[in-house]
C-alpha cells in the first residue's frame, strides 16, 4: 500500500478529481495548503506596510492505493495538473503500512477497495 | 385633510416640470431639507452596501477588486459630478443634454428652488448619489476579469456621456420628460441604463475564462445578505427621497418601497421551492433586489396594493432570465440584466399600467391610459439603445488604450492581487516585510 | 416652551385612546413625516441586523439557515400585515380582536390621522415592520435544528393568530389598553410575545441533537457585533418612532434607548469581569440588546436617570438566566427568553415603577401609584401565556403535516445544505458544474 | 428666500455664544427635533463602524479585543458622560471648564434651549456620541497589546479630564470660543484631541513585539471597507447634525461631507496608483476616513468647491505620514496620528483659509482674515499638548496600578483569548464542554 | 515509530480525542481536510448555477506514536469514530525514520513522551 | 529521499521559512493544523458556556528532500522553531519511494532541485 501526496495548484483541482474518477480513484482526502517552490514573489501592500509573499496557495491530496494503482493515478494526477508553468507541484509517494477502514474496520486492501453506494 | 394640491404639484414638476429645477430661489423647509438629508445619507450608503451584495457573490480572491469597483465611484463619480455631470444633467439645456451653466456648482447655493423647499445644494447632491450608484451597478457584469484602471476610465465617461443625458430627457426638461413618461425614482435613468451598459461590457469582455467549465460559487453569503439589506435600507432614500418632500407621496413611495420586495421575496421564494427543493439565500437576496428595482419607477405613482401586485409580477421574468443566463454562454457574471434590466423594464411599463390618479399625479393603463404603456415602452427602448452604444463605443476606444481585459494568467491568480496588490483575508503567514530606502 | 399638551394628547393615544386610530382624515406635518418615514427604516434594518445577530452565533453550517429566518420575515409576514394583520391588529372590532374592515389596507390611504400627523399608510408600515421583526425573533429559539418549511407555515400563522390580537389588546384599543396598561414600544407585545413562543417551541423541538455533549460555539463574533449595533441604531426608530411625532417624548424616547444599553453594558462587563475574569464581546453584544429590550416599554414614560437605572437592574436576571440557561437541558439556543423574555418582564414592571408624569403622561410606583405595577405584571401574564398556549396549538398541528424537526442526520450534516442547498461560505473546489437540459 | 438671519445665529452660537446653551426653555420645532434625533443615531452608529474599521485592519487573533475598545466606550462614556461629562463640557463654569450644575442631568429636561429648538436632552445625548466615539477613536494606537483593564480605566479618565475640558474651550463658551476659532464639527476637539493621546499611548507601550520584524496584516479587508462606509454615513449625522438646525447650514455641511472624501479617494488613489502601481482597498478605506476628518471642522464654514480642495489638498500630508510611519520605530497601530491628527490639523488650518461668509458665518484667509489661520493653529497646538499631557500622566498614574501592556507570550498568544477568554471566529473542534457546579 | 493519519468526520473529532485522551496519547496534530469517498453526492444551486459538491467535510489526525501504542490507538479511533454509514473514513499507518523534539532536540522515543505540565 | 513534517508554533513560521531558504531549502508545503500537547489548556466562555479549548494553532511543514540536507534542515528548523516553551512541536522524518515534478514529469532527486527561476 502507498499514499500519494500530490501538491498541485488550486484551480487544477477540479480537473485532477476528474482524471481520478476516469481511472476509479475513488477515495481521496483534499489538503488546502500553501506552498513556496520557484514561483516568482508577489509584492503586496498594505497601507506602506510593503511584504513579499513567500507562500502561494496550492492544494494537497492524499490518497491511499494499492500498488498496482500508483502507477496509473501518478500519471493522471501529472496530466491533469499540469500547466507547463512553474509552479505546478510535487508527487510524493509513501510507504503505508496499515489501512483500517473505520466503517468495518476493514484492513489494508479491502479498506480502500470503494463501496458501491 | 391631505394637502393634495401640494401632492399633486410635487408630483408634476418631478416627471414634466423639469425647467423650474434652476436658480429661481424660494423658501426652505426644515422638515423637507431634514428628509432630504436623511435620503441622501441613505442613497449613499447603498454603494457600501452594493459593494457587499456584488462582494459576497464572487470568489474570495476578487472579493476586494469586487468591492473596489463600487468603493471608486463614491469618489471618481461624486468629484464628477459636481465638475460637469449635474449641469449637464440638469442645466436647462436642450431637450437631449443640459449645459455647462452649473459646471463647478456654479450658482448653486442654499436657497430653495423649483426642485423643492430645500437647499439647492443638496438636491444637487441626492442627484449624485444616484449618478454614483448607477455606475457602480454596471460593474456586476465586468467582474472577475476587467482591469481596474479600465473599468475606472469606463464609469467617468459613461457617466457623463450616458447617465448625465439619459438624467436630462428623464428629470432635466429633456425630450422622455415631455412625452409624459413615468420614472418615479429612477426605473430608465439608473436600472435599464445601467443593465444595457451592462449586456454590452459583458459581452464585449467575454466570458470569464472558467466560466462555464468550473463552478464560480459565492465566497461569503452573509455579505451577500449584509448588502440586500442595507441596500433595501438606503433605497427607502431612493425612492422615498425621490418625492423632493416630506409629504403624502414620499410616504407612499416609502410604503410601496417596503412592500414590492416583500412580495417578491415571497414570490421568488416559491418558485425557487418549487423548482429546487429549497428556499435559497443567495435568491433571497437576489429577489429583495428584484423587488426594489421593479417598484423604483412606481414607486409615487401607484397604490400599495399595486405595489404589491408589481413586486410579484416582477418576480417571474427575472426569475427564469436568471435561470437562463446561468446555463447559457452569456457571463454577465451577477446578472446586472436579470436583475436591474429586466426588473426595470417590468418595473417601467407596470408603472404604465397601474399609476393611479387616486394615489399619485398620473393614470395608467387600469385607469383607461393605454397610450401610457407605450410611452413607458418608448422610453425604455431607447435608453437601452443610446447605452448600450455608446458603451460599445467608450469600451472600445479604452481598449485602444489599455486592454480592458486581465490576461488569462493574471485571471487565474486573483484580480485583488493584480489589480491592487492586496488580499482580502490574510494571516501575515508567509509574508516577508520589505524594507524600502527612498 | 415645551408642547406639553401635544406630547400629553401622544402619549394618551398611545396607550388608551386607540378608538381614533382609523379612519379620520386629517392634517399632515411634514415633519413628523420625516421622523416615521426614518423611524420605519429604522425598524426595518432591524430584522437583517438580527440575522447577523443571531447568524454569527450559530455554527457556520448552520448560519444561512439562521439569517433565512429572519430575512423570510421581512417578506411573509410584510405581506401577511398588508393582507390581514393590519386590519386584526389595528381595526376597531372588539376588545379582544380588530376585525377586517382594513384587510388589504382598504380605506388606509395618505391622510392623517388619529394615529398622529402622517400618512395613515405609513402608520401601517411602521407597525408592519414590529409584526416582522418579532416573528424573527423567535427564530433564535429553534436555530440549528427546526425545518425551514414548517417554520415558514410557523410564523405565518402565529403572526397571524398571536401577535395581531396581542396588539390589538395594548395599541389598538383591546382590553391590556381599557387597564391603562404602559407599553411604549412593545415589550409585551414584542418581547414578551416572542419570548414565550421562544420557549414553547423550543421545548417542543427538543435540545439540538449535541446540546449539552459538545460545545457549540458561535462562528463569527464580529457578525454578533455587527448585529448589535444594527440593532441598536435601528431601535431608535423603534422607541422614538413609537411617539408617533417629532416631538420631546419622541427625544425622550430616543435618548433613553441611548442610555439603557449603556447602563446594560456596563453593569454586564462588570459581571462578566468579576465571574470569569474577562469582558466577553459576546456578553457585551448581548448586554446591548438586553438593555434595549428592557427599556422598550419604558421608552417614553420614565426620565433618562431612570432609564439608566432600568439598564442597570435588568442587567442581573438576564445574565444569570444565561448563565443558568446554558448549563441546564434547556435549549432555548440563542437565549431568546432570557435576553426578550426576562428583559421585557424586568422593562415592563420596571416601567410600573418609575412611569413618572414629570417626563411622560402617566405615573408609577415611586409617584404612589403602586397599581401600575400590577396592571403591567397582568399584561405580561396574560400575554405570555396566551403565546405560550397558542404557540404549543400552532406547532402541534403543523406537526401533523410536516415534521418541525430535522433529522438527525441532516441535523449533523447542517441545516445550510439541507434546507437551502447552499452554504454560506464556498471555495468551489470540488464543485462540479452540473447540466441540466430542460 | 434662505433664511440667512437663523442660519447666521445658527453659525455664530456654535462657535461663540456657548453660554446660552444652558438653561433658557424655548420652543421646539418638530422638523429641527427630527434631524437631530437622526443625526444622533448617526453619529451613534459611527462607534460600531469604527470597530469594524480598526478590528479588520488588525489579525485575527486580536479582533474581538480591537472590537471590543470601540464597543466599551458605547456603555462606559455614554454613563459617563450622563453623569458628568455634560455639564463639565456644558456647564456654565469658568472659560477652562464647565461645572456640575448639570451633572446627573439636573435641569437637563424636553425643553428646548439656547442650542437649538429641540429637547436639551437630545443635544445632551449628540454631544454625548461624540464624547464616545473620540475615546475609542484613540484605541486604533494602543491595539494588539494593550491591557483590556487599563485601557476601560484609560478612556474613563481622558474623558473627563480631557475630552471633557476640551470641548468646553471649543464648543462650551471657554476660552478657544472667545478666540473665535472655528471648528464646526470637531477637528480639534475630536480628532486632534484624540490623535495626540494617540502619540503619547503609543509611545508608551512601546512598539508591538513583532513590529517591524515580520508583516502584521489586516485580517478581513472586506470589514475595514464596511466600516469606511458605516463611518461616512454617519459622519452626515456627525457635521449635518452640528448645524444643530436642518436649515441650509446642514445642508452645506452635509453636501461638503460627501464631495471632501471624494476628492480625497480619488487623489490618494492616484499616489497610490503612482507610487505602487496599484490603488489599493485598505488606502481606499483610509482616504475615505481622512477626507471626512479633514472636512470636519470646516463642514458649515466653506463652500463645496472648497470642501472638494480641502479632501484634495488633505491627502498629500496623510498618505506621506502614513507612508512614512509604516517604516519608522512609531508604532501608532493604526495610524490615528496620520489619519485623524494631520487630517485634523491640516483641516482646521484649511478651515481658517477657506471660510467665507457667503456661505457660513465667518471669514477666512481668502476672504482677508489672516488672522484665523493663527487662531486656528493655536487652537490645535494647544490641544494637542494638553491631550497629550495629560495622556501622559493618565497613563502612568494607571500603570503604577495595572499594567498597561499585557506580557509578550500574551501577546503571541492573542488579545481575544488573553483578555476576553473569547476567540473571533471558532469551530467547536476540540473544545470540551466545562460542567461547573455551582 | 509511525505515524497514524486517520481521516474522520468533523462530528466526531471530539469523541475521537477523548477516547485517545483517555489512553493516554496526547500528542496529536488535527488538520481540516475534505475528502471524497462513497458518500452520497450533494447538489447545491446558486443562482441557477447548479453544481454536485464532490469533497465532504473532514478532519485529519495525524499521531506520531512508537510501534507498541499503535494497536491500541488504531482501535480506540475506529472505535470512537465510527457511526456505521458510509463516510466514516480510514486509518493509515506509516513508518517513520526518526522523531525530533523540537523544545529539547530530544529524538525518537523520548521525544513523543509527553512532558507533565 | 525523506520527508520531513515539522509541526511548529504559528508565530515561528516566517523564522524557520528563513532559516530554510538559508541553506537552499526552497521547496516547502505548509499546512495550517492545530494540536494537542502538553500546553496549558485555555478555558473559553460564551453566553454562560464554558469550554476548556484542547486544541492549539499550529503549522506543519511539510519537505521533500534528498537523504544528504535531511540533517541540515532538521537542524535549521528546530533552532528557528524554538523558544523553550512546551508547545515548540515534533518533526517526523518519513522515508518516501518516489517523487515526481508534475511541471517536467521528472523523478526523485531531479524533481526536488529546485529551478533557476
Ligand atoms: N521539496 C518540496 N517539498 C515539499 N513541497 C514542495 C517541494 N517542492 C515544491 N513543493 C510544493 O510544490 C509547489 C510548486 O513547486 P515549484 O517548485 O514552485 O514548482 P515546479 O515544481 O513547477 O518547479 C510549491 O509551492 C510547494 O508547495
Ligand atoms: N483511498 C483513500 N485515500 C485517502 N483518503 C481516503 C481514501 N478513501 C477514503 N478516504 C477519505 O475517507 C473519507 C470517507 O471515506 P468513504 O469511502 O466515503 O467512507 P467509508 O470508508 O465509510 O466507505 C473520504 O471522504 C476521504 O476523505
Ligand atoms: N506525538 C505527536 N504526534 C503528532 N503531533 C504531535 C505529537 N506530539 C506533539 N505534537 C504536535 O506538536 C505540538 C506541540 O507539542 P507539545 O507536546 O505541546 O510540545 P513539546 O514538544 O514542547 O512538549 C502539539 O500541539 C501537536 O500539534
Amino acid at each position: 500500500m502507498k499514499l500519494i501526496k500530490a501538491i498541485i495548484r488550486r484551480e487544477q483541482l477540479n480537473s485532477v478529481l476528474k482524471a481520478l474518477f476516469a481511472i476509479d480513484v475513488k477515495g481521496i482526502t483534499v489538503v488546502d495548503v500553501r506552498g513556496h517552490g520557484g514561483e516568482t514573489e508577489r509584492i503586496e501592500t498594505y497601507r506602506g506596510t510593503r511584504v513579499k509573499m513567500e507562500l502561494a496557495d496550492k492544494v494537497m491530496l492524499e490518497i491511499g492505493l494499492s500498488e498496482p494503482f500508483v502507477g496509473a493515478a501518478v500519471k493522471a494526477i501529472i496530466e491533469a495538473a499540469r500547466t507547463g508553468e512553474v509552479g505546478d507541484g510535487k508527487i510524493f509517494v509513501l510507504p503505508i503500512d496499515k489501512v483500517y477502514r473505520i466503517r468495518t474496520g476493514e484492513e489494508d486492501r479491502a479498506a480502500v477497495t470503494p463501496v458501491e453506494s | 385633510m391631505i394637502r393634495r394640491g401640494v401632492v399633486l404639484l410635487a408630483g408634476l414638476c418631478l416627471y414634466s416640470v423639469p425647467t423650474v429645477y434652476a436658480q429661481d430661489a424660494g423658501a426652505i423647509s426644515a422638515a423637507d431639507t431634514a428628509w432630504m438629508l436623511v435620503s441622501t445619507a441613505l442613497v449613499l450608503l447603498m454603494t457600501p452596501a452594493l459593494a457587499f451584495f456584488y462582494g459576497g457573490l464572487v470568489r474570495a480572491k476578487n472579493a476586494l477588486n469586487t468591492m473596489m469597483m463600487s468603493f471608486v465611484a463614491l469618489g471618481l463619480s461624486g468629484v464628477l459630478w459636481v465638475a460637469l455631470g449635474y449641469s449637464l444633467a440638469f442645466g436647462e439645456g436642450n431637450s437631449f443634454i443640459g449645459d455647462l451653466s452649473m459646471a463647478f456648482l456654479s450658482g448653486v447655493g442654499l436657497e430653495g428652488g423649483g426642485h423643492g423647499a430645500y437647499p439647492h445644494l443638496l438636491f444637487m447632491a441626492f442627484q449624485g448619489t444616484f449618478f454614483i450608484i448607477t455606475a457602480a451597478l454596471i460593474s456586476g457584469a465586468v467582474v472577475e476579469r476587467m482591469r481596474f484602471s479600465a473599468y475606472v476610465l469606463f464609469i467617468a465617461f459613461w457617466g457623463l456621456l450616458v447617465y448625465a443625458p439619459v438624467a436630462h430627457w428623464v428629470w432635466g426638461g429633456g425630450w422622455i420628460a415631455d412625452l409624459d413618461a413615468l420614472d418615479f425614482a429612477g426605473g430608465a435613468v439608473v436600472h435599464v441604463n445601467a443593465a444595457a451598459a451592462a449586456v454590452v461590457a459583458a459581452l464585449m469582455l467575454k466570458p470569464r475564462k472558467d466560466y462555464g467549465r468550473q463552478a464560480l460559487l459565492p465566497h461569503n453569503v452573509p455579505f451577500v445578505l449584509l448588502g440586500a439589506g442595507l441596500l433595501w435600507f438606503g433605497w427607502f432614500g431612493f425612492n422615498g427621497g425621490s418625492a423632493l418632500a416630506a409629504d403624502g407621496i414620499a410616504g407612499l413611495a416609502f410604503v410601496n418601497t417596503m412592500l414590492a420586495p416583500g412580495a417578491t421575496l415571497v414570490l421568488w421564494a416559491i418558485l425557487d421551492y418549487v423548482r429546487n427543493g429549497h428556499v435559497t439565500a443567495v435568491g433571497t437576496a437576489t429577489a429583495i433586489v428584484v423587488g426594489l428595482v421593479a417598484i423604483t419607477p412606481a414607486a409615487g405613482f401607484v397604490g400599495p396594493l399595486s405595489a404589491v401586485l408589481i413586486g410579484a409580477i416582477a418576480t417571474f421574468p427575472s426569475y427564469f432570465a436568471i435561470d437562463w443566463r446561468a446555463r447559457s454562454g452569456f457571463d454577465d457574471s451577477l446578472d446586472v440584466f436579470a436583475a436591474h434590466g429586466i426588473g426595470g423594464i417590468t418595473g417601467a411599463l407596470l408603472t404604465g399600467v397601474f399609476a393611479s390618479t387616486a394615489w399619485g399625479s398620473a393614470s395608467g393603463l387600469i385607469e383607461g391610459n393605454a397610450m401610457q404603456v407605450g410611452i413607458q415602452a418608448l422610453s425604455i427602448v431607447v435608453v437601452f439603445i443610446y447605452s448600450g452604444g455608446l458603451t460599445f463605443v467608450i469600451l472600445n476606444t479604452i481598449n485602444l488604450v489599455i486592454p480592458i481585459r486581465v490576461e488569462r494568467k493574471e485571471e487565474a491568480f486573483g484580480m485583488d492581487v493584480v489589480n491592487h496588490g492586496e488580499q482580502g483575508y490574510t494571516t501575515g503567514e508567509g509574508a516577508v516585510l520589505v524594507r524600502i530606502d527612498d
